[in-house]
């Protein structure tokens, strides 16, 4: 695990606004967020589905378009802000610099070319090189990311090929470049057990071998313990807790955190088809609740909560934990035993 | 992987081999057996005489068993001893002197179609939503709602008849003046193209932006690649698909004969024609031909579309059809 | 049914393809003519082919090309009518109680390909009329063992009744009755000559040689034909059978109507067949008819033909004579002349204009029902319907899909619901509708029919109200029209050979007809000769009362 | 695998009104589980005012069609039969014939008769373009449902029987399918109209209304029975119909409670657009004289009147014509409503 402070801070978002017009109202899919990641580092966002993870993801890859998308705040990669940047720009930067790997790898690639060729279309658009020499590079990649006889898999389509194999030829992809930043998207949701298992492994080791950072977007609880440095959960499009693994599995500050952590899985056991049993829904992002998004489904709300808790650090003891509530570290304490009854 | 799309091919040649087979049937069945008259005396046509109707009868077997009904009907297509009673003139020749003239109309309306539906369907869902787009959209729309018979006659009538702009019918070999051959072509061509301009425009466009929300295009944005490369080689490329397959089908359709109101209102004189003119004199045998080329054209044309289309798109090589 | 559908036919098939188009063919504006010129005609003949061509699209031009032993005066109205000797030096001589025919052909004729023309080549030109099922071969099977022979089936057997001698070119022909009409089918052109060795196959794609102006050189079916000159013939030297004036007649096949009239308005085509385009027949009458604005191109004629309805004599309501005479009252008969776009003479009479027997008096301004051309008595119609008791019966009204007979069955049936009946059109395919009607079971009240003359011969109409032709099928006599004085009076004339001496029979007989309203004439079909300027239309556009236009006629004004 | 509804929401532009904005509302995250399909495709379909105003265009044509009597009796006081070919009107003070000596009809005097004119017999125009449509809205509507039920019962077959039952359907579909379907219309059309058409103890006259409704029926029928055999195929294997089956439901019933609920979404996208595409075809047929039969006016056939007269008398062509388009047009837009609310996906081929 990297010794965060020593290192320079490789990704800085603040106050990262998405919202989106619709006929029937402003959705505000990302309110507010900040997120930072040092070098070498793996960041891990945690949500369910809709609370605006892979929307902060897209948009620092700059890739939240459409008229109807107004995006607020800064997002620092290696010296070039992203929001606000040009197309140019930020295409200089997307899967050179920084990548991103998706969900579903099946989709995820063009199912008309070659794997090879959707390689080599990233290497040449951003390096001068041959095709002879990228496809190359891109048999080498493929060998890398534990394809076998990729010097044949180069000249498959995705469709001939295994979701994990698609996986990692994604991976492959991503890395062409070199790139010193890793989005992946619920990389593993799409695949069997003992593929996500892989699958990380081979993330953690591209994280130690090649100084990649790594934000990985996931719901899934199992999969951050394997291999996060830090984490941050995101509820309804604000991030309520953020720290190191740590911090966030051994001491929980927020109670949406708590439901989430309650029902655990390991990752060498079946995953359960839906998150974490909280009792209620997600809010519509349209009209969400006044105050604490979290107020209408958390037993432990008080007046207070009808304001907007800010992320602060609530413990003395751990100055880069934060959290959205008000509740005080004792109150936390307390209650966390009760409703978690372990 | 080559071997794949043989198989493919195969596979595909013999389905078409067994469609053939049954569309023979099928127009047999319509010509000789369809319950309610004497298939002799329709195939006479106008103006016939008993001895007629019994000539006609005795030449294609109406008395003999169906099968051997059926032998002759085809001996009598593909041998070209088919002649129509009314002008006693034989069919097999009168569609091989039309084709050229169906073929010119149905390959330039072709193009036409294709261009304009590409270029409008992009440009459309490139503002979808905006003002431009509405109005292309009620644009379509109406070309769809359009009758080619009736769009042909009014602009033949306003822009021909009234303007003077363009020739109003008629077909000039292109060997004798190839402007006169494109001026005369110019209104069919446009009044065939615009049901198609209009439904493939519509389609490509919900296609493009299907497709424009369609993960490997997010990935192939996410590669910074340009974003006129990605519509382009991902968007683009891969909506085009669909319609590429439509337009594989109509495209057969028009070639094998589905021109007949644009042929005949601008007195085009090519297959189409020659059908339409056989329904006003009710001269079966050259409607029974065309009938039957047109749909022999249209599933030869399509096989080879779809073991191109197999080419085009790896996907379909293992699912083994492509039909829209 | 035989010619009656042949001229209207095509010409409302022009009409259904018609559609609102026109002008191609600037490619052959510019040309020069240089003594040819190009015409148009609707659709594909029937046949180039003299033993089977029927229609009047093929006649025109077999008319010129092949050149029966006896032919027409190529001269307008009744002159036009003259039988005189074609190919043959003479008129015949009939003996053996009108029986025989006796004929001699011209000496050194040749072929236009230089063949010369025997007498046995006449034989042989009616075999192939026969042996060919030629709608013509009717009019032959009265010849003595044509009906052996053409049962026989072997197309070289020999026909017992024609006798030819190719030394002295002397023909005989033996009739098993006789046929007061069989002068005139010797001059129809199915008795055109072509030579012995023409096979006994329809030639329309290379039509064989014949005794005529002109020589067809070039046929594709469905796009055009060529007549050129026929060098040989002036050699000929029959008298009153013209040469031709023009070296090449080419004939397109264009289907679009319209786009005919344009090109001869804007003289890219030097005639059309078939008369213009209703849709643009009011400008060429206003700029180039009789009184138009610019010089004369355009003139209408009318033809030996009768439009009517037959009215069952024999079944409700037109079984009552009253019922029959109220609806000659009561018909608007103007009324459908403009469903014809004007092409229509309004009239009463049976017999048409131009044949021996037609009377113009009885036609118009005698007509027992009032005057054609004028608005009709329709309360005096009711009236009698009324009296007869057939108001409100059911008349299902007849007519066949060829266009303009939808519109025209659907007039009148809208007419006689006027007058008081409870009639309602029934529109049958024209592939179907002769034999549908003309079957005794289908008991078909009334309906359209139209009927024109193969030759000035008054015979021609007798089968329309001959009693002795109805059977239980194909009936010509659709109304079952069965009077004794008719009946007999036809038998009678049938066999008298001279007709100018019985023309004021058929005068009476007509009247008869006319009179017992045994039919409902409403008129004879007119046509049109319509040319380029290019066209003498002055001088150079004779219309035969049989075969229309003249292209013998034809010549160009550059060339005087 | 369905991703998270906040991906959906990007990279789909523009959510403003456009006539298929609908297919974006799709995915509105503010459309809460528990409104059920129909329900939510109703919400849909009100958004979509033009759509919505389309159908209301039909609507009144429909209506006015059927109200024909009404404008025949009071206001233009004839029948669609009557002739007046030798009638007289005053226009402008001048006495106008209905029909000249020529035959040309006179055009539209926008008063009470003759509105939109005369035809060749010198009836009413629009009397007989009221008329007429009846006529063509007849046909295309029989026909279009015609076709949903027979195409529905085949795709049903097939794809629940599978096996060769399957086989030999989907054999026939594809090659009713290689047809063009005017080739197939005509040559139908034609045979037919000689004679009619003889089945046991069905006669159908040649000017029979049923015969260009069923010919027209039967052509369209690969265009439903293919998708809906595809949809039933996919609907086999879910786990509802499993369960189903473990109840012991026997197939009709399975069919019935479980499978076709599942298709009529395909029905009703299917259904005004195929009434659009039936009511062309029947013009063309008619046009080609392979259709609607004289004397039954239909638009088609007034439209085939008209274009042979089209030079002197324009409107006889344009009038049934821009009728014929509007309604069309109502339907096509009013369909394409329709099936972005329900299913944005569903894709009807159009051939005419």
């Amino acid at each position: 695990m990297s010794e965060a402070g020593r290192v320079p801070t490789l990704l800085e978002v603040h106050d990262l606004e998405v919202s989106f017009n619709t006929e029937d109202g402003v959705v505000r899919a990302v309110d507010g967020v900040g997120l930072e990641l040092k070098s070498d580092e793996v960041l891990a966002v945690v949500g369910e589905s809709g609370s605006g993870k892979s929307v902060t993801a897209l948009t620092m890859m700059g890739l939240t378009r459409g008229p109807n998308a107004s995006i607020s705040g800064t997002a620092h990669f290696e010296g070039t802000e992203l929001i606000g940047a040009s197309d140019e720009e930020l295409r200089r930067v997307r899967g050179n610099r920084m990548s991103m790997i998706f969900q579903d790898p099946m989709s995820s690639l063009n199912p008309v070319y070659r794997v090879g060729a959707q390689i080599v279309e990233q290497i040449r658009a951003h390096r001068d090189v041959s095709a002879t020499e990228a496809r190359q590079r891109a048999v080498e990649l493929l060998d890398a990311v534990g394809i076998p006889d990729p010097g044949i898999r180069v000249d498959a389509y995705p469709h001939e090929l295994s979701g994990g194999m698609r996986q990692r030829a994604m991976i492959a992809m991503a890395l062409s470049l070199d790139p010193s930043l890793l989005i992946a998207d619920e990389p593993t949701t799409a695949l069997d057990v003992t593929i996500q298992a892989q699958l990380i492994e081979l993330l953690r080791k591209l994280n130690e071998e090649r100084d990649l950072s790594i934000v990985l977007i996931t719901h899934d609880i199992g999969v951050v313990a394997e291999i996060a440095d830090r984490v941050a959960v995101m509820y309804a499009g604000r991030i309520v807790e953020q720290g190191t693994l740590d911090e966030v599995f051994y001491d929980p500050q927020h109670p949406y955190t708590w439901g989430l952590l309650g029902s655990l899985t390991r990752i060498d056991r079946p995953r359960p088809d839906r998150l974490p049993q909280i009792p209620g829904m997600p809010p519509s992002l349209l009209e969400p609740p006044v105050g604490c998004h979290f107020r209408p489904r958390c037993p432990h709300a008080f007046d207070r909560c009808q304001s907007v808790p800010d992320l602060n650090t609530r413990l003395p003891e751990a100055p880069a934990h934060f959290d959205r509530c008000f509740l005080s570290p004792e109150q936390k304490r307390e209650r966390r035993e009760v409703g978690d009854g372990t | 992987m080559r071997s794949q799309l043989a198989r493919f091919a195969v596979r595909r040649v013999l389905s078409m081999v067994f469609v053939l087979f049954a569309v023979s049937v099928l127009v047999f069945l319509i010509f000789n057996v369809l319950p309610g008259g004497d298939p002799a005396v329709r195939m006479a046509g106008k103006a016939h005489t008993e001895t007629q109707v019994e000539a006609i009868r005795e030449e294609w077997g109406f008395d003999e068993p169906l099968y051997v009904q059926y032998g002759t009907m085809m001996k009598k297509l593909f041998t070209g001893d088919m002649i129509s009673y009314f002008t006693e003139v034989s069919v097999t020749e009168e569609i091989r002197k039309g084709a050229p003239r169906t073929f010119a109309l149905a390959i330039g309306a072709a193009i036409i179609w294709m261009a304009f539906a590409i270029a409008l369907g992009v440009y459309s869902a490139l503002r979808a939503g905006r003002i431009s787009d509405r109005v292309l959209t009620v644009l379509a729309l109406i070309g769809i709602s359009m009758p080619a018979f009736w769009l042909g006659a009014i602009l033949s009538y306003y822009l021909g008849y009234k303007a003077g702009i363009f020739p109003n019918g008629g077909y000039v070999e292109f060997l004798v003046s190839p402007t006169e051959w494109l001026w005369h072509l110019i209104l069919p061509w446009f009044t065939l193209s615009i049901l198609f301009i209009g439904f493939y425009s519509r389609v490509l466009r919900s296609d493009i932006l299907e497709t424009m929300g369609e993960d490997y295009v997010r990935t192939a944005r996410a590669k910074g690649l340009s974003e006129r490369r990605v519509m382009l080689k991902h968007v683009l490329r891969n909506s085009l698909i669909p319609i590429i397959t439509l337009w594989g089908l109509d495209f057969g359709a028009v070639l094998g004969g589905g021109a007949i109101l644009t042929e005949t209102v601008f007195n085009l004189q090519g297959v189409g024609q020659y059908f339409a003119d056989a329904i006003g004199q009710l001269d079966l045998p050259p409607i029974m031909a065309v009938t039957m080329f047109g749909a022999f054209f249209i599933v030869i044309f399509n096989t080879v579309v779809d073991i191109a289309y197999a080419a085009l798109d790896p996907r379909i090589r293992l699912e083994g059809g492509s039909k829209a | 049914m035989r010619k009656a559908l042949g001229v209207p036919s095509v010409m409302v098939m022009a009409l259904v393809l018609a559609l609102g188009v026109a002008a191609c063919g600037s490619s052959n504006g510019g040309q020069a003519k240089g003594g040819s010129i190009t015409i148009s005609q609707t659709s594909q003949p029937d046949a180039l082919d003299p033993a089977l061509s029927y229609v009047v699209e093929a006649l025109e031009p077999i008319w010129v090309v092949y050149t029966p032993l006896l032919t027409y005066r190529h001269a307008e109205g009744a002159a036009g009518s003259e039988v005189i000797p074609g190919l043959a030096t003479d008129l015949p001589r009939i003996s053996n109680g009108d029986k025989t025919y006796t004929l001699t052909l011209r000496k050194g004729l040749k072929y236009s390909d230089g063949t010369p023309v025997k007498a046995s080549d006449f034989e042989h030109s009616i075999k192939r009329v026969l042996n060919l099922e030629s709608p013509g071969s009717f009019y032959f099977e009265g010849i003595k063992g044509a009906s052996a022979y053409l049962s026989g089936g072997d197309p070289d057997a020999d026909i017992p009744g024609i006798q030819t001698n190719d030394k002295t070119g002397e023909i005989t022909i033996n009739l098993t009755a006789p046929d007061a009409s069989f002068t005139n089918v010797l001059a129809m052109t199915f008795a055109g000559l072509v030579p012995g060795d023409t096979p006994f196959e329809n030639m329309t794609q290379d039509p064989p040689p014949g005794v005529g102006a002109y020589m067809i050189t070039k046929s594709v079916p469905n796009r055009e034909f060529v007549l050129e000159k026929n060098p040989r013939f002036a050699a000929a030297e029959i008298p009153d059978v013209p040469e031709a004036k023009i070296k090449t007649i080419t004939t397109k096949i264009t289907p679009n109507l319209i786009q005919q009239t344009e090109d001869v308005i804007d003289n890219r085509l030097d005639y059309m067949q078939d008369p213009p385009a209703a849709d643009l027949k009011a400008e060429v009458i206003e700029r180039f008819g009789p009184d138009g604005t610019e010089e004369q191109r355009y003139e209408e004629f009318s033809t030996a033909s009768t439009y009517f309805f037959f009215l069952n004599n024999e079944i409700p309501p037109f079984d009552d004579p009253k019922v029959r005479e109220a609806v000659n009252i009561g018909l608007d008969k103007t009324a459908l002349a403009r469903l014809y776009a004007g092409g229509l003479a309004p009239g009463c009479s049976f017999l048409p204009p131009g044949m021996p027997g037609y009377s113009e008096a009885i036609d118009i301004e005698d007509c027992p029902w009032g005057d054609p051309n004028q608005q009709p008595d329709v309360e005096r119609a009711k009236q009698l319907i009324r009296e007869a008791g057939a108001e409100g019966a059911e008349v299902t009204v007849w007519g066949d899909t060829v266009d303009p007979t939808p519109k025209i069955t659907q007039a009148y049936a809208d007419q006689l619901n006027q007058l008081g009946f409870n009639a309602e059109p029934k529109i049958i395919d024209g592939a179907v509708y002769f034999p549908t009607v003309g079957n005794q079971k289908t008991e078909a009240q009334t309906g359209f029919a139209s009927w024109y003359t193969d030759f000035p011969h008054p015979l021609g109409f007798s089968i329309l109200v001959d009693g002795a032709t109805i059977g239980p099928t194909n009936n010509t006599n659709l109304g079952y029209i069965d009077d004794k004085h008719i009946n007999d009076e036809l038998a009678a004339l049938s066999e008298e050979p001279n007709l100018t001496e019985v023309t004021g029979r058929w005068e009476e007989l007509n009247d008869y007809i006319v009179d017992g309203a045994y039919m409902l004439p409403f008129g004879h079909r007119k046509l049109a000769t319509f040319v380029s300027d290019e066209i003498n239309f002055d001088e150079c556009t004779v219309v035969s009362p049989v075969y229309q236009n003249d292209y013998s006629s034809f010549c160009l004004k550059s060339a005087e | 695998m369905t991703a998270s509804r906040d991906e959906e929401i990007l990279g789909s532009p523009g959510t403003e009104f456009s006539l298929d904005a609908p297919a974006e509302l799709a995915h509105d995250p503010a459309e809460r589980p528990g409104l059920g399909p129909w329900r939510l495709t109703a919400r849909r379909l009100r958004r979509n005012k033009m759509a919505l105003a389309f159908g209301v265009v039909f609507i009144a044509l429909v209506a006015a069609c059927l109200a024909a009597p009404l404008w025949a009796d009071n206001v233009a006081h004839t029948s669609a039969e009557e002739n007046h070919l030798s009638d007289t009107i005053v226009l402008d003070g001048k006495t106008t014939n209905v029909v000249d000596l020529l035959g040309k009809p006179i055009g539209p005097t926008w008063g009470g008769e003759f509105f939109l004119g005369a035809d060749g017999n010198g009836r009413d125009i629009m009397v007989r373009l009221l008329y007429g449509g009846r006529n063509s809205l007849l046909v295309g509507i029989s026909a279009a449902l015609g076709t949903i039920l027979m195409g529905l019962v085949l795709g049903l077959l097939a794809g629940y029987s599978r096996g060769p039952v399957d086989s030999v359907i989907s054999r026939a579909m594809d090659v009713l399918w290689a047809f063009p379907v005017i080739l197939l219309g005509v040559a139908i059309g034609t045979v037919l109209a000689v004679q009619g058409l003889e089945l046991g103890p069905l006669t159908l006259e040649s000017d029979s209304l049923l015969i260009p409704i069923l010919i027209i029926s039967v052509i369209y029928i690969p265009y439903l029975a293919r998708p809906v055999r595809g949809q039933v195929l996919a609907i086999r294997e879910r786990e509802f119909i499993e369960a189903a089956r473990a109840q012991g439901m026997g197939s009709a019933r399975i069919v019935f409670t479980e499978v076709l609920p599942n298709v009529a979404s395909t029905l009703v996208v299917f259904l005004p657009l195929m009434i659009a595409n039936a009511i062309l075809l029947e013009a063309a047929l008619s046009f080609l004289g392979a259709g609607i039969q004289p004397p039954n006016p239909s638009w088609g056939t007034m439209i085939a009147e008209g274009v042979e007269r089209i030079i002197s008398a324009p409107h006889l062509a344009i009038v049934p014509g821009a009728m014929l388009v509007l309604t069309v047009l109502s339907l096509n837009v009013f369909g394409e409503g329709v099936r972005d609310a329900l299913d944005p996906r569903a894709r009807v081929r159009i051939e005419h």
